[in-house]
């Protein structure tokens, strides 16, 4: 973990209320589902950072995806090039790679793809299921869709691009014909996340869930990011914030 | 040029720049990032008798200039603490104050005797004012002559270093710290975080999952920086401040207004290598204004 | 779509948004830039029998997110202003509150009788909490059973529609609430700033020349969020509140915790304009939430 | 009293910690003396706005002149062309101008510059008094010594750009042999208009000055900036900033 003060290289929208950043970085090295700690602004205002997936990171260049929904991300949204922002990271455990021949998919949702982009860029195989809302919701296809080795699917709520279907349902038949072992890996909202899970575990399946919390810090001193897990609470920015499904108490 | 800080022959600072409890956790993660050597001391998260699990989810929220939370006192509990934590954080060159609460008098009590017979540490901070839990903490706080009687049974349990911390929430601060004073206290710890809460007008809900939480960061520099003074205007035990300090500018403020030394908290959250930051300020503030003892600005407003 | 909000028979709102005391004046500053006749009420600066001039300035300091203030009521004194301000002041289709406070006990009696028989005014804010005066204030609110006849003597004196505001820096902030209720306040303005406090770290000197002074702006706003929860949970009579208020947003969030209007103070200062964009934030809201009456939002938070 | 959403035209350090700034604008009408109070962050930091008197308006074209003391200022230096900035204004009293063929000399030290630039552009006749620390220190010279009708004398601390000495000092020399009527006008450090009133008083002048004291509002309803004037305490924002400097109890 390092405080890097990093310059931006472009900053652009690249579907509805989402940006793609890009800024200069120094990371020794990172692994994919972990992320960083944002400090958007100099001044106080506002006063936390903001944390976010690590989407990838090549040529001490650092790439984030991120959604537009309050006013950190709306701020951090008009820093142009050359604008400088803080980044401690990278932070969190980061998924597990899998060591064999293990067949994986992969499960993303909403503000859940950064992470499992990174991480299907690394593993460059298996089965990529992308849920959103509508077509203009859904960032970087191009990029997507040519990830070497993995294929990908996508559906939406309102079917204007894939079936009109929700990622986890889509999960069910691709792991129909799956043969074990194999290991699903999901990031996005709790309830698909959940889900997922079940569905994995009643197929035997592996699943690793990336999860979101609250954070002030970060690194793991305020415990302010737990989750309740079959071991008692965890910090999900130190501990995680990726688990195994099966160790989650699911609310 | 001398930046140490005597808060008693116990409990000497080479700094008075620390770490607030419940923003350092145990001083496990911070060690990586930061040399603990270098701070003048660590204040551990608070610990009581048993483990505690805290509040649930969410126990966060930003506001203008600060945040809230909610954590209510998790903590590994002081067994785990005295075998796990200690014999690491013993190992640094820098006091190490153990911050602890209980949910009724014996466990204070019993908490401080236990604490008592252990060389790594070099005070104590007990903590009557933290406004996230049901029974104990600030209840304890607020009457100042139950706060006496508590604070002389704790007294009598411990002959270590003992700093009382108070909440900013008393119609009259200055009562409650000279029965601290009275009832044999060594240091006021000036003060906690102050009940608040968030509503999210979309949901009709609160934010935190506990409804309230306490309000720290810079928003709250003002209220600290006058209890401090308010305090040390009636008492003759060292004040050690905490709330919303986030530079050195704001250390030597704290100091003219009469504290020895001073907490970090939140601002560490958002800053983690601020500690460096600071500590190098004050170097460079002394030498600008040219002071041999930086303990010789305590108290030195000028009115 | 209803906005109205009804304190008492009395005190009728169009709306829930009035202005503060203190940083209105006695309206007609704003009366040139906005109608007023738009607002929920106004409240005045604070009255006192005779003209004060205030403390020393610098009496305004800038804090994060917020502000210091310690004009310390300075006023026109109550003659001048049932000569000059109140025939201005009565004539816009706007509840006038008239907030007031005494040096003494006898001062708020006869202040409050003053006041009983003038048409233009609608009701009475007691100020018994304000940080910036020796004598007089903040000190007659702290203590509740002396506050309980305090009140109690002033409900005597006017059948005027009635309001206590109260400071926020009470051990117990419920228990002052019920007095007042119990000395037969109508309803209760929560809150005042916080007592704090600047230094300049250069000079070694306070900011304010009056050392200490009160903090508000959107920096408290957390805290009287939880004022007005905490005592909306301990009276039946409806609270006001005050304290960083910056949109309607904040309107919202106040009014689910139990206040029935809410007056915007420092953050008009900032954005003179802001009462207008506020209320027209609340159309909206009605709108998009599909609400019938602005007034049954009241304490709803979802807990 | 309007509340101005004004982009930026430009932006511009003109001398050592010193900018000008020009932002669109659009007052009705506007008098030397009258000030704004510029809100510099749609977030909540600065929260006050930030008084700043006008250098000049014409053309729907608001001129600003302010010197980078603290974090508002800070923050206003950044702003960029095209950026907005709340202006809310004009505000004040302005200076009364002579009517008559007065004899017009004019102070200004420091951070008092633009008011009686503003003046000094306007009345187009008699003898501006400027004093600064150091030649570096002083802002727009060319445009200053081009004021049509105004004859400029700049005096410095330390010699570097006319003579050594102080504005106050010079003012005596000039108003020696000034025929009365005449008027003297001032704003800068409080020390400064202290003692060309006490001067200007000696020699029967008629003299107005511009004070600073710290704003809330700027526009009279908060009483943060009072002043004591021999009719009791004044509001610098609303009966000044101008004031007869006869009428100032000075501390
Ligand atoms: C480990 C982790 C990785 C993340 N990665 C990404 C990512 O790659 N791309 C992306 O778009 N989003 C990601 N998020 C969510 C992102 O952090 C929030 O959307 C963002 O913090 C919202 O900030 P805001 O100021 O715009 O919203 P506001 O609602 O104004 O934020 C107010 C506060 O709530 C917190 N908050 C709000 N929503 C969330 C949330 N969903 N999770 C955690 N905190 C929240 C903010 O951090 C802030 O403290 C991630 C969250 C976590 C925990
Ligand atoms: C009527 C009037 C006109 C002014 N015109 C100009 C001008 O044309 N050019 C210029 O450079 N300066 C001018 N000033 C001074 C200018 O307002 C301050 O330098 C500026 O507010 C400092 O803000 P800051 O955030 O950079 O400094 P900080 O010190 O960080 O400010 C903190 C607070 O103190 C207040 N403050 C600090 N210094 C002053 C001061 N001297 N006067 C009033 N408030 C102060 C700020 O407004 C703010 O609220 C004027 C002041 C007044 C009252
Ligand atoms: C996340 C968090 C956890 C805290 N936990 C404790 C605690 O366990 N014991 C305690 O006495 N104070 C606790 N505090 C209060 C801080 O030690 C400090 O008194 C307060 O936050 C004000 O200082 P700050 O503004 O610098 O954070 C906590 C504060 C925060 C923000
Ligand atoms: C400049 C100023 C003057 C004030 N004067 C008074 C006053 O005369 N009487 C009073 O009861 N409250 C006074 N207050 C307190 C406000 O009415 C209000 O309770 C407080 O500022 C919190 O609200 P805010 O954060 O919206 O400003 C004053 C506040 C300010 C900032
Ligand atoms: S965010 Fe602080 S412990 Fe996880
Ligand atoms: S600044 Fe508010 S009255 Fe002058």
């Amino acid at each position: 973990m390092k405080d890097l003060e990093c310059q931006i290289v472009s900053n652009q929208m690249v579907c509805e209320d989402t940006y793609l950043l890009q800024a200069c970085c120094d990371f020794e090295s990172w692994k994919p589902g972990q992320f960083v700690m944002v400090r958007i602004n100099d001044s106080f205002e506002p006063f936390l950072r903001r944390p976010l997936g690590i989407l990838a990171y090549h040529e001490s260049k650092l790439e984030l995806l991120y959604k537009v929904v309050g006013d950190g991300t709306r701020c951090l949204s008009l820093k142009k090039p050359g604008e400088i922002i803080a980044v401690l990271g990278p932070l969190g455990n980061g998924f597990r790679i899998p060591a064999g021949d293990e067949q994986v998919t992969y499960v993303a949702g909403g503000a859940g793809l950064p992470p499992i982009l990174a991480l299907a860029e690394h593993i460059k195989k298996g089965t990529l299921i992308i849920g959103a809302r509508t077509r203009s919701n859904m960032p970087l296809l191009t990029r997507i869709q040519s990830i070497t080795g993995v294929e990908t699917l996508i559906v939406t709520d309102d079917g204007s691009i894939g079936p009109k279907a929700l990622a986890a349902d889509i999960l069910e038949e691709v792991i129909q014909d799956s043969h074990l072992p194999g290991i699903v890996y999901a990031c996005g909202p709790p309830a698909m996340l959940k889900k997922t899970a079940l569905i994995s575990q009643a197929k035997g399946l592996a699943c690793q869930v990336s999860l979101e919390e609250r954070m002030a810090c970060g690194f793991g001193v305020c415990t302010g990011c737990i989750v309740a897990t079959k071991s008692g609470n965890q910090r999900v920015c130190r501990e995680g914030p990726v688990f195994e499904a099966a160790q989650i108490r699911w609310s | 040029m001398d930046t140490t800080i005597r808060i008693t022959d116990e409990l000497v600072l080479k700094n008075p720049v620390m770490s607030a409890s419940g923003t350092f956790a145990y001083g496990e993660e911070f060690s990586e990032v930061i040399d603990l050597s270098l701070l003048g001391g660590i204040v551990t998260k608070g610990l009581s008798l048993e483990p505690s699990k805290g509040n649930p989810v969410p126990r966060i929220v930003e506001t203008p200039c600060g945040m809230i939370n909610s954590i209510g006192l998790e903590n590994i509990g002081i067994e785990a603490f005295l075998k796990s934590k200690l014999p690491l954080l013993g190992q640094w060159k820098t006091p190490v104050v153990v911050n602890f609460y209980g949910t009724n008098e014996d466990d204070y009590e019993i908490l401080a005797s236990m604490l008592d017979s252990k060389k790594d540490v070099a005070a104590l901070e007990m903590n009557v004012s933290c406004p996230n839990i049901k029974k104990g903490g600030i209840h304890f706080g607020k009457d100042p002559d139950y706060l006496y009687s508590l604070v002389s049974k704790v007294r009598q349990a411990t002959n270590k270093t003992l700093l009382v911390k108070l909440s900013p929430l008393a119609s009259d601060i200055a009562e409650v710290a000279i029965s601290v004073q009275e009832a044999g206290a060594d240091g006021i710890t000036c003060v906690n975080t102050i009940p608040a809460m968030a509503i999210d007008e979309n949901t009709w809900m609160p934010v935190l999952a506990n409804i309230t939480g306490g309000l720290s960061g810079p928003a709250i520099k003002p209220v600290a920086l006058y209890m401090v003074w308010e305090v040390s205007k009636h008492v003759h035990i060292p004040i050690i401040a905490a709330g919303g300090a986030a530079s050195y500018r704001d250390v030597i403020q704290f100091m003219l207004a009469g504290a020895s030394a001073v907490e970090i908290g939140s601002y560490a959250l958002r800053d983690p290598f601020c500690f460096t930051t600071i500590i190098e300020g004050l170097d460079k503030y002394m030498q600008e204004n040219a002071l041999d003892r930086l303990e010789d600005i305590v108290g030195k407003l000028k009115t």
